[in-house]
């Protein structure tokens, strides 16, 4: 998708007037304006671009925007989205997630969403819990998480979002943190300028259910390394990574997938002729 | 279209049977095609065993020289190519004295199935008479031998062997030998099973399947976005489809599962391509929760459900109507919605296509109930009729200020805008919502959205087309989807004149219409309700729904046998003696 | 028990409003277990602005000397910490002229949701009577404003804050000071609304909500795993099982979603531990497909469901009885099974220990209906009636050869075996089977296992506990699950010798008992309907399945609002006076 | 899990009387031997063993056998056989699927398996296509396979198993090919051998709507290195992996899941007291 960004862009025209439902000093306000920041880069019109999500915290995003929005079931943005960008190839589609949302319920539409490499972009705010309903684990939380579902930590390994989706087929892997907003806006125009499937792990802190991750803005730091365009060598980094670096970490060059058009178009009623005796 | 028929039979019905292999399949659908261009009507259903492949395998035909609707439970004929595993169809294969079986093998033993019935038996040793035809198929012999039988030009037959084998010249020619031998078997016989000649008529015949028929309604109403999960006995809906769909602009996905197919489905549509999804009782099961999202969104949108036998995995290759209960009541919340069902194989098309275009109207999903009887069976039939149903949502596309997605209007329908549209931007949502769509939890706005969405459904004018009702006596038979054939069939003999008998075949199940109801049967002293389940799943919506007092009684069977029309009749002739 | 208390007052309503960090439900929630300390029974219910966090809040409370099981909608009291949104409540609130509102806050203007009804208003300004306690707290303030003002004894408001605080002795000690300028404040007024002592009784309270009894019936009735999916409202159910399963040796597993949790659960119960999951409606839709499977391959298993408002996502915090069709209905083909509805916040505990008893007793699915008014209500009650009822499975542990695992027995309960037992080796399945389990497609072993699976579930003898009545009269009031609450609280006034009205509220929804219905409406001359939904669920659901004549008539508001007892009182006024 | 072969269990104790429904010559024959011998060779007795499925023509095998068996609902298979485990964890539960049972309708539960590293076996009998329904494309079919559902073929990247099993966090990987029922024998012994989730592909032909599969025993190979315990080695050979090589690829040493066990346990009635005012 190439745009070119006109002056009269700001990024409040992409913010409705509705009041966010987040908590105060909840990452996901930062997301909105990091997203907000990109479109007016980018100077996509707001009725140009469709806004999709699940159900969660971070999924109300939709209704904060100007975008064409929707606000589908737990955990089923990327379907919408796919149908969404399919039937109506010329709309910017946005996908925006949770970590339960997109990793937990929704994990299998991730899975295919990378391999099938529509031209979507799916952002997911990820905190490492269930805000939502007030503080469960979700696939990323750590371990030795102690809460009421799994009392002592769930003693599982976290899922890592970003080394399935590269495993999966995305074309576009990014992380960025919601506390940096420039950041977020810089990799979210990318990844929507991206051709077929671009994936953006944003960390997002939950102040109310982990309000030790207020610290992760201590933690969070570019990588240290180019954007490489090798499968592999995205492995072996993200095999290493300790989830903190942010940036564009692996690009591919897939042309996103497109349905087949066929030059000559006939009539539904053509079709008769098969069943006439 | 000229025929030699001499014989007098109205209607035949035909099963072959046969092991893995042994073309039975072949047979009935070149037998078909063959009866059809000589100018018969008829229809075949095909049953297997539980193999994938190269288990047993069973034909039921049926032809007439008028448009047939419904399966028989009796034979006229049984062919056996050969006797493998044929007692596993026993139950599904009615024979008695009036029947002739041919056995296409010399046995020594007849399975039971045919022992017990005194149908009479005559032997047609297939490969004896092949002795001499190197590389000459039994099955195509039996083509031949059933064809002169019904009394089914030769030229015909050969035509439907032409067209098949065309492009192998050698097999042809064996195949051509091999059928001449068949029909000269049955001038051995001193036997007439000779049908009737197909009336002499310009009126147009098609040969198809309900499941083509429901895809080119769909493609008709203006369907051109379908995302969908391949499950038996629905896919050949999509594999009909698909390629079709490209060619008039518009395209088939197959999704990950029925999750994402609904939901793929769900965003074409949001974002302005009349879309449909196509699956059976599990799939429909997975799907009721985005259901639902369809309907607090108001998000127009098809699915076909081609209902198989149940609960579970069940009996995945045969018929029944028992997700009856599961597409009307299977959502969460109050979640009203539009549920229809075809009556016949060409009725899979017209109601498909007003599926369509009262989804669209109305911005809602509706569940099209088709079963296996009628997808997967392959029908000689009258032309299905034209329908201008067409997918007509109403779209604003110049939008003033403070445009309200979800606004009260008095038809309940709301104007919506498509992606793309300035100033008509919202944000569709399942959480309850105000008229602009912002979601609240306040009791006005539970109450007006929930009004609204019910009454839109509700006060549509349906028209006629929510039932086929015919006859005017004061015996009511109510019945639905394909066993609308099986009463029509039944009621045609007992009462042709339509005085002392009224058949209602309901085609708009959800929502319920009470009064047009109740007008149908003004008048009526008894009513029969007849369906496809164990459950009476028709028969209690009915009494939930309309007024039926103490009329109604229940004639309910499960599948996987077709509804019994002569129990039927029994039935009914009870009643008109009382 | 001691109490202070002079009061006439037999039950008192009050309201408390905040915005978010204005500790409205600390006030709430203290306020209701000092006055079960004292004696009293009573109830706290929440409601909330949009907000995750820091958004307005009210709690709903009630008092009395004697059980209380039903909110009212009339409101004695409403206390604003301040009135910040507090005009989003207005339709939960009912005040009038009977009502006294306290403003919290020196307020200009007050909200319309109180101007407007009449209710008397008085200013106790807390900022300003707290200006000289440093730190001092608005909310522990109302506290021992609200109290006083109901009578409750000092001390036993002290013990709460203490209990809550504890850890904090320098928060303890203004606290405590904070409540007695509260306390305090209630002598400057001259008004009387203090409630009658609680009666001397040995009777054992509880103070519970409906998600932990429903917990708690599960532990006794024997489940010992789960795996579950959050969701509200039925996360706490969840939260309070993990830690406790596994002090009796069981387990919880959070699931990465329903299809998973609902699998687990059926597998675990396969290899013989009783299991459960909780969801609410989306999570139930999900699950269908599943239940089938449970359902054909009889494998026992309990789902609590705890309704919400709906359709989608709809209002995810407050309380509708709208999944009824979806419990009933929802699965594809003919899936007979359990679905059953606590009336009450102890019946909670009950009903979903027998859920346990009679899904292991069946070997089937048990859904248990309950919703967010009976799971998130902090109720202080009778304790709740013991039973015996267990998981007791007819397992089969010495297994002669030819072991038939769907057996065509006398009572359709086919002994099992688990893994693990030798000889006893079968496969569960989906497919329709013969009885050894062996997949069939046969028209004998569909019927036969179709008429098993609903014998064994028809023929059982549920005993009294299928419904509770009560009452003689002519006139029959039927609801179900919460709303039970509503009708008993307004017949009793109406009618507390129950000699004019007959209440029934089901708790065996599933499989229908015409009979027992039958015989419990006898010689009723009209019957009302009672539900929380826009559809009138229950009201077509006993149409379709029980014999009700045209005495019926239904009485169905959806939520967020609980069912009106006053509409209920003048409707059933108006027919004891026809 | 541990077990010490007696010499008296034979592969065809394992196998139950029924007549399979699979095509002659279909790959799910000789899985099933395998199967047999993999057992007769572990000395699990059949009644100590829970062979569970989905639905598909592979999802088929357990009534052939003789073990305890579960025919569950498409797709669903793990989360049944997580159920049988954590409940009686001194059972062996073995999974049986199909590349469309396992990688299109069951992904997400494959993904969370993987990670929750729960003590099962999963073997999954790939033949690149929907077999049951007649001839769809699955996740693993190649791109250009014409069929009925996607004429010319779906144009979509495969799916590869070992790969996202691996960035999953599967403890055992290995590719079989059913062909050489004494390789899968010795494949899913050493599955069942290894603690926690074990992953076994084996490339099972379909031989009615993909015949050209005959050929894959002309292409199949052990592969020629040792069995890796680095995940990053793994990735890399995966990743260069033509589908056909054979053998125990990675293994892992992270123990089992297992539920937390509490010591003291308590009475049900205990709770009460939580309650009483
Ligand atoms: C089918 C279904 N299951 C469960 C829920 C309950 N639910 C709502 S949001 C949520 C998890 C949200 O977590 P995440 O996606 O991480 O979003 P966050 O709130 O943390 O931003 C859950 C389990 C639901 N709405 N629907
Ligand atoms: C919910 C649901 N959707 C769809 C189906 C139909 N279905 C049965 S098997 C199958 C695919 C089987 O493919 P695979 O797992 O590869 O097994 P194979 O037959 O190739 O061994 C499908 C789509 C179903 N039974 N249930
Ligand atoms: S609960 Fe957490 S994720 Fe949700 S709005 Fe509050 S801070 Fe954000
Ligand atoms: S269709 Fe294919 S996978 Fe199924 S049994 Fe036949 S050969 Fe095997
Ligand atoms: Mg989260
Ligand atoms: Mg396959």
């Amino acid at each position: 998708m190439t745009t070119n960004p006109p002056k009269t862009f700001l990024a409040k025209s992409y913010k409705s007037g509705l009041k966010p439902v987040w908590c105060p000093g909840c990452g996901d306000h930062n997301v909105l304006m990091g997203f907000t920041k990109a479109m007016a880069k980018l100077g996509v019109k707001p009725e140009k671009s469709v806004v999709v999500s699940g159900i969660g915290c971070s999924s109300r995003i939709p209704a904060y925007t100007k975008c064409y929005g929707f606000h589908g079931v737990h955990g089923r943005s990327l379907p919408i989205a796919a149908g969404i960008k399919l039937a109506r190839p010329e709309l910017s589609v946005l996908v925006f997630s949770g970590d339960g949302d997109g990793y937990s319920i929704g994990g299998n539409h991730f899975l295919h969403a990378c391999r099938r490499n529509i031209d979507l972009t799916y952002i997911v705010m990820d905190n490492q819990v269930y805000g939502m309903t007030k503080g469960q684990p979700s696939p990323t939380t750590e371990p030795d998480w102690d809460n009421g579902m799994a009392p002592g930590g769930t003693n599982l390994r976290p899922f890592q979002p970003l080394v399935i989706a590269l495993a999966a087929g995305a074309n576009f892997i990014a992380r960025g943190f919601s506390g940096d907003s420039n950041g977020t806006a810089e990799l979210i125009s990318k990844a929507v300028m991206h051709p077929g499937f671009s994936f953006v792990e944003i960390l997002s802190p939950c102040v109310t259910f982990r309000p030790e991750q207020r610290a992760w803005k201590e933690m969070v730091r570019p990588a240290p390394v180019e954007t490489t365009y090798d499968r592999g060598q995205a492995a072996r980094r993200l095999a290493t990574d300790d989830g903190f670096y942010t940036g564009v970490l692996f690009r591919d060059t897939r042309p996103a997938f497109e349905p087949p058009v066929v030059d000559n178009r006939i009539e539904v009623s053509d079709f008769d002729h098969e069943f006439v005796v | 279209m000229p025929s030699n028929s001499q014989g007098k039979i109205q209607r035949l019905a035909i099963a072959i049977v046969g092991s893995g292999g042994s073309g039975v399949m072949t047979v009935g659908d070149l037998l078909l095609r063959a009866a059809a261009q000589a100018g018969w009507y008829g229809m075949m259903r095909r049953s297997s065993g539980p193999q994938i492949r190269g288990g047993e395998v069973a034909a039921y035909l049926e032809f007439s020289s008028k448009p047939i609707e419904y399966p028989g439970e009796h034979f006229d004929i049984l062919l056996a190519i050969d006797w493998k595993n044929a007692d596993r169809f026993a139950a599904e294969i009615g024979l008695d004295e009036s029947s002739t079986v041919f056995s296409g093998e010399s046995a020594t033993e007849l399975p039971k199935m045919v022992s017990t019935t005194g149908a009479r038996v005559i032997e047609v040793d297939f490969k004896l008479l092949l002795k001499k035809l190197k590389g000459g198929r039994n099955n195509i012999a039996a083509l031949g031998f059933l064809g002169a039988l019904i009394g089914c030009p030769a030229n015909m037959l050969q035509a439907e062997v032409d067209r098949k084998f065309s492009s192998k010249a050698m097999e042809l020619e064996v195949s051509f030998a091999a059928l001449q031998i068949g029909v000269d078997a049955v001038s051995d016989l001193n036997i007439d099973l000779k049908l009737s000649p197909p009336a002499d008529s310009d009126e147009e015949r098609w040969t198809i399947t309900g499941n083509q028929a429901a895809g080119l309604g769909a493609l008709r109403g203006g369907i051109r976005f379908v995302a969908a999960y391949p499950i038996t006995p629905a896919t050949e809906i999509l594999e009909w489809m698909s390629p079709r769909l490209r060619k008039v602009g518009g395209y088939l996905l197959q999704a990950e599962d029925e999750l994402a197919s609904i939901n793929m489905s769900i965003g074409a549509s949001y974002s302005g391509v009349p879309s449909l999804t196509a699956t059976s009782g599990p799939g429909l099961a997975l799907m009721t929760e985005s259901l639902g999202l369809a309907v607090a969104a108001e998000i127009p949108l098809v699915v076909v459900n081609v209902m198989r036998g149940g609960p579970s995995t069940g009996i995945p290759t045969k018929s029944e109507q028992t997700d009856l209960n599961l597409a009307v009541h299977g959502l969460h919340g109050d979640a009203p919605h539009l549920v229809l069902a075809p009556h016949s194989i060409p009725d899979c098309l017209w109601t498909t296509q007003w599926a369509v275009h009262l989804a669209e109207k109305l911005q809602t999903p509706a569940i099209v109930l088709s079963d296996q009887s009628l997808g997967q069976t392959l029908a000689v039939t009258t032309r299905p009729s034209d329908s201008e149903f067409k997918a007509e949502r109403e779209v604003l596309t110049d939008v003033a200020d403070n445009y309200e997605r979800y606004a009260l209007t008095d038809s309940g329908i709301s104007p919506t805008t498509l992606p793309g549209t300035a100033n008509g931007q919202y944000t569709a949502d399942g959480l309850e919502h105000s008229p602009s769509g912002t979601p609240s939890s306040m009791v006005e706005d539970h109450d007006a959205q929930l009004e609204k969405r019910s009454r839109k459904l509700n006060n549509f004018h349906y028209g006629d087309d929510w039932a086929e009702i015919s006859g005017n006596g004061k015996i009511g038979v109510i019945t639905w989807g394909s066993t609308g054939g099986a009463v029509r069939e039944a009621v045609q003999q007992l009462d042709p004149e339509g005085n002392l008998i009224r058949v209602m075949v309901i085609r708009l199940l959800s929502p319920a219409q009470p009064d047009l109801f109740k007008n149908a049967l003004a008048d009526t002293d008894r009513v029969l309700v007849v369906e496809q389940s164990y459950g009476a799943q028709f028969y209690r919506y009915l009494r939930g729904y309309f007024e039926m007092d103490d009329r109604a009684e229940s004639f309910s069977k499960p599948g996987p046998l077709p509804i019994s029309s002569r129990m039927l009749q029994n039935k009914l002739q009870d009643w008109i003696a009382a």
